[in-house]
């Protein structure tokens, strides 16, 4: 068995949760090294929307920005931002993946800043970008993220994005279209869904040789546990060999796990 | 009936439909050659206190010339559109040029990293600003473009970012279904770098448009940059392929290699080392001025800025980059 | 002097009421023929736009359609009906061409049934197609058509596009932009305007060898006249070799006058 | 406040926003070759009573060979978009195969003259009518294409034509202005023909795109016949040209001179001796039925309709008719 890092891991855990024959909304990083672990080993049709206007590329290697040229590498369609967002407005978008400096027990995300006076920020960051339209129009969002306590929080500062917001019914009273919402969360630790009648983030899956005990020590906010607690399966030698080889030889993404 | 909800951002650019089509109707409509010069585009079309709006994405199809230069005449007071706005946002924080801003997007670098500077700024207490997302700004821009003062849309319903906008909800007469409802944003000036563009201002891009079409209908005055001037002929040879027409654009400039250091579709690649260099020297606030002097300050002309980057050798190994090509390779 | 007829002459009349440097949306037929004569001779720079979505173009010859490749003939642009509406909905087009069976005396237009019954009209015709919305939009309206009682009508029997509706600030009320509305009325008899507080159709200039008794024997409502009326200059000679040698060679408009 | 205004007319498509989700979420996405045959693609999408909308400009590129299919195979009730609806309009009107329609323009032939057949047919009481204009259905697609139930615009108000729309009058919210809201039209089935695409569909259009961008994603279906069907890799080596991608599109065709009598911009203009034709034959009803037996139900395919109108030698003169070439002239 090949070592692997959590990056490696997380990247090749996100790879599998894609059916073949979606679409998936990805941003560059991890989303992209999982988008393109996907096409080449689960999900060969998975149809690739950029947030910037490109559909349906041959990735030949990672974009450092949604609207670089690796984007529209021979791409089927080179359009508009809004072409992007209005196929995701009228449901044809399944996956996006979000990330955030905080994320609640709702799968709600702050990628805006930190304190309690939104015009005198103690630390501000970029804001939603296409992040809260991606959230509000896909039907599955997926987060990757680093699994802490100060990132899983009780309530975080801003609600960026909207996951279940204040729980279930939430979503559609405020307006957001039926079915759609948070769906997993992949850390260095565990896989995580909502799959409750809480509409609560909750453990499905452990990675090698992490405890339940430790998910919860680095998790700010009650976790819920599935029934059956299942194990992840590590990257197999396969999902690894392509994702350094093929997919970020440079290791500009695995590099930093 | 449940009470609609209004966002308590504070809205920049007010959109009134009449002045709008008075102002268009009074624009100017002939073929007549626009070609100018930067310095005297940014001194003529961007008064400190202007409202503005960059084409492309932040860190593909900038007009990075324009930017230097409105630095360069110490531009301040102006509004920004930050739709995802990234490396314009960046060089426009070096200079604390603008003091209000609709965020959708900033400080950031997407996948490079924060930029310290443009988030200092952020903090500093000096810019005002209002949340938005990436296509609440595109609808904006479409609805201005459109001639109408709103569009409604289903994002940033329920959030805080709702909240700190200045959307506000309404429901759908038809179904009674509920929508943002997001104003109409008429920038002062938009500046957009394009692949050609003839004398008169119709202009080709290649790859994604992004939402330059619509934010070239939706502003008042359109400054475009291009990596060449073709003739007339040629635009009317395929006037399929026009996507910003003539009669949206104010001045005409040719400036080649002028998004770098963002990327330009079949052009040149994105240079990620100059960016890591800005990110780099940004850790050192005196470093970092002597940067920003030696790089833009101090340069002429953005021809003087490329040659400081590496010039012709550098433009030719970024288009190597673009191409995917390696040039070791046979 | 050159003999010419009703339709040469009317084309010839329309032509000259078009300021250089203005926008002008324009249909098939007797106003792509004025456009053409116009940038000819009186509005070099007259830009054209075509409502299926061509802009800028240097006419061949006349288009059949509003949306055949002759409108896109060395045009600037080929886009979408949408682009055309919405440069006039932001305010960009000037002038537009429009026509219909009937008009009222506030330039009221109908092109869409005969009858009082909507749902059983005696005759249908094609209804607003662009009309009303250019109607709408551009700032001014000119109608080129045949001087008869029966077009002339107190009262359309449907109100296809909106001229000046009930009279004065109906426009308004009713949520049309500010300052446009009917400009003027080119027939084989007059020129006609509504330059009065009361937004009414008046005469301002006969064609030759017209009196004002015909005109107001052709006119199915009461018809005010200007406090100067004018003499209509018959069709020079260049603008006939022009519009016969340039811009309808086969005959294809003006054999119909 | 003034009560605001409900066009009395019946909205023949309601639009629900869950429904048609939905349903574009369970729509394929994988490319797969979707080449079929014209009657195959009729038989398959158009069953008696769906709500139908053609690409082009009635006259201009327009999906005849598809049209003539629905008469040949004698379809009833279908419901008819007629944003500028003209040749498609006259040929449907001649089979009876609609029953409603959302009229725009309709029956007339622009500058050709009026279709007595169709509009005696939209006289008869044959047929349910709503009012509209092309902006008006242009924006309904455009409504269903971004996903939202209706978009604000200023046309139509103050007029029998907003009366007998099924359009309602909203005020914006930030403004107070007065707008007419269109609903989202979301066609059951649009045909549309093109220049080119490969077999999944990816499809490019030169000259005007009209409506059909928007149209081919507001449709739940999409048939698309091509003058010719191309690579993949050509679609993929410029991807800004293609206007229609391959997950909109559920039926594909190759149709040389599919356009025909209509134009189709750089490949044949329309051949107006044979528009004229169709008009005099509509003068007898006993003439025009012959016509259309001959012409249309008596032959196989659209091939065997181009050799009664002059095949190959006759399109090679539209060829020059389009490129303003004179072929007897060096």
């Amino acid at each position: 068995m090949v070592k692997y890092n959590t990056m490696e891991n997380m990247i090749c855990v996100a790879a599998r949760q894609m059916e073949d024959g979606s679409s998936a909304a990805i941003g560059t990083g991890v989303p992209t090294a999982a988008g393109m672990l996907a096409q080449k080993l689960y999900a060969p049709n998975l149809l690739i929307f950029f947030e910037a206007g490109a559909a349906g590329p041959i990735l030949p290697t990672m974009p450092v920005s949604v609207g670089d040229s690796r984007t529209t590498h021979h791409s089927l369609l080179a359009s508009t931002m809004l072409d992007t967002m209005e196929a995701g407005q009228r449901g044809l978008l399944d996956y996006t993946f979000l990330g955030g400096a905080q994320i609640d027990k709702f799968g709600n995300l702050n990628s805006t800043m930190l304190g309690d006076d939104y015009h005198h920020p103690k630390v501000r960051f970029p804001g939603s970008g296409g992040a809260n339209d991606l959230g509000s129009f896909c039907w599955k969002i997926m987060v990757v993220t680093p699994h802490a306590k100060k990132r899983f929080v009780e309530k975080v500062d801003f609600i960026t994005t909207p996951g279940f917001l204040s729980g279930p019914g939430a979503r559609e009273e405020a307006g957001l279209y039926k079915g759609t919402g948070p769906f997993r969360v992949i850390t260095d630790l565990a896989i995580l869904d909502y799959n409750n009648p809480k509409k609560r983030m909750q453990v499905v899956s452990l990675h090698e040789g992490v405890t339940l005990e430790q998910v919860k020590d680095n998790t700010g906010f009650e976790l819920l546990v599935a029934d059956k607690l299942e194990k992840t399966p590590p990257p197999t030698d396969e999902e690894l060999r392509i994702l350094r080889e093929e997919i970020d030889p440079s290791g500009f993404i695995i590099g930093r796990g | 009936m449940e009470k609609l909800k209004v966002g308590k951002g504070e809205l920049f650019m007010p959109y009134d439909a009449d002045e709008s089509r008075h102002f268009f109707k009074e624009k100017n409509k002939k073929l007549v050659n626009k070609l100018t010069t930067v310095p005297e585009a940014v001194e003529k079309y961007i008064p400190d206190g202007t409202y503005i709006a960059v084409g492309g994405f932040g860190g593909v199809r900038i007009s990075t010339s324009v930017l230097h230069e409105i630095l360069r005449q110490g531009k301040k007071n102006l509004g920004l559109s930050g739709h995802t706005s990234t490396h314009d946002c960046q060089i426009l924080a070096a200079g604390e040029c603008f003091d209000r801003c609709d965020i959708a997007y900033v400080i950031g670098l997407e996948a490079r990293g924060l930029s310290r500077v443009s988030r200092k700024y952020f903090e500093s207490g000096k810019v005002k600003f209002t949340e938005w997302t990436n296509a609440a700004l595109a609808w904006r821009y479409k609805a201005a473009a459109m001639g109408v003062s709103y569009l409604p849309c289903r994002t940033m319903l329920g959030t805080d970012t709702f909240e700190q906008s200045a959307a506000k909800e309404v429901l759908c007469p038809f179904t009674g279904a509920k929508y943002a409802a997001v104003p109409a944003l008429s920038p002062d000036v938009a500046m957009i770098h394009v692949h050609r563009c003839d004398v008169y201002g119709n202009c080709q891009i290649d790859g994604i448009n992004i939402s330059d079409a619509d934010l070239a209908k939706a502003s008042k005055h359109v400054i475009i940059t291009a990596e060449r001037i073709v003739p007339n002929e040629e635009i009317r040879r395929q006037p399929w392929a026009t996507t910003i027409p003539a009669w949206c654009v104010d001045a005409v400039i040719q400036v080649p290699y002028g998004s770098f250091p963002g990327c330009m579709e079949k052009e040149y690649f994105s240079d990620e080392d100059h960016f890591a260099l800005w990110l780099k020297k940004e850790k050192d606030p005196e470093e970092f001025k002597a940067f920003i002097k030696k790089y833009i300050l101090d340069t002429k002309n953005f021809s003087e800025y490329l040659e400081l980057c590496g010039g012709i050798s550098r433009m030719n190994d970024l288009r190597f980059d673009e191409l995917l090509v390696n040039p070791n390779t046979k």
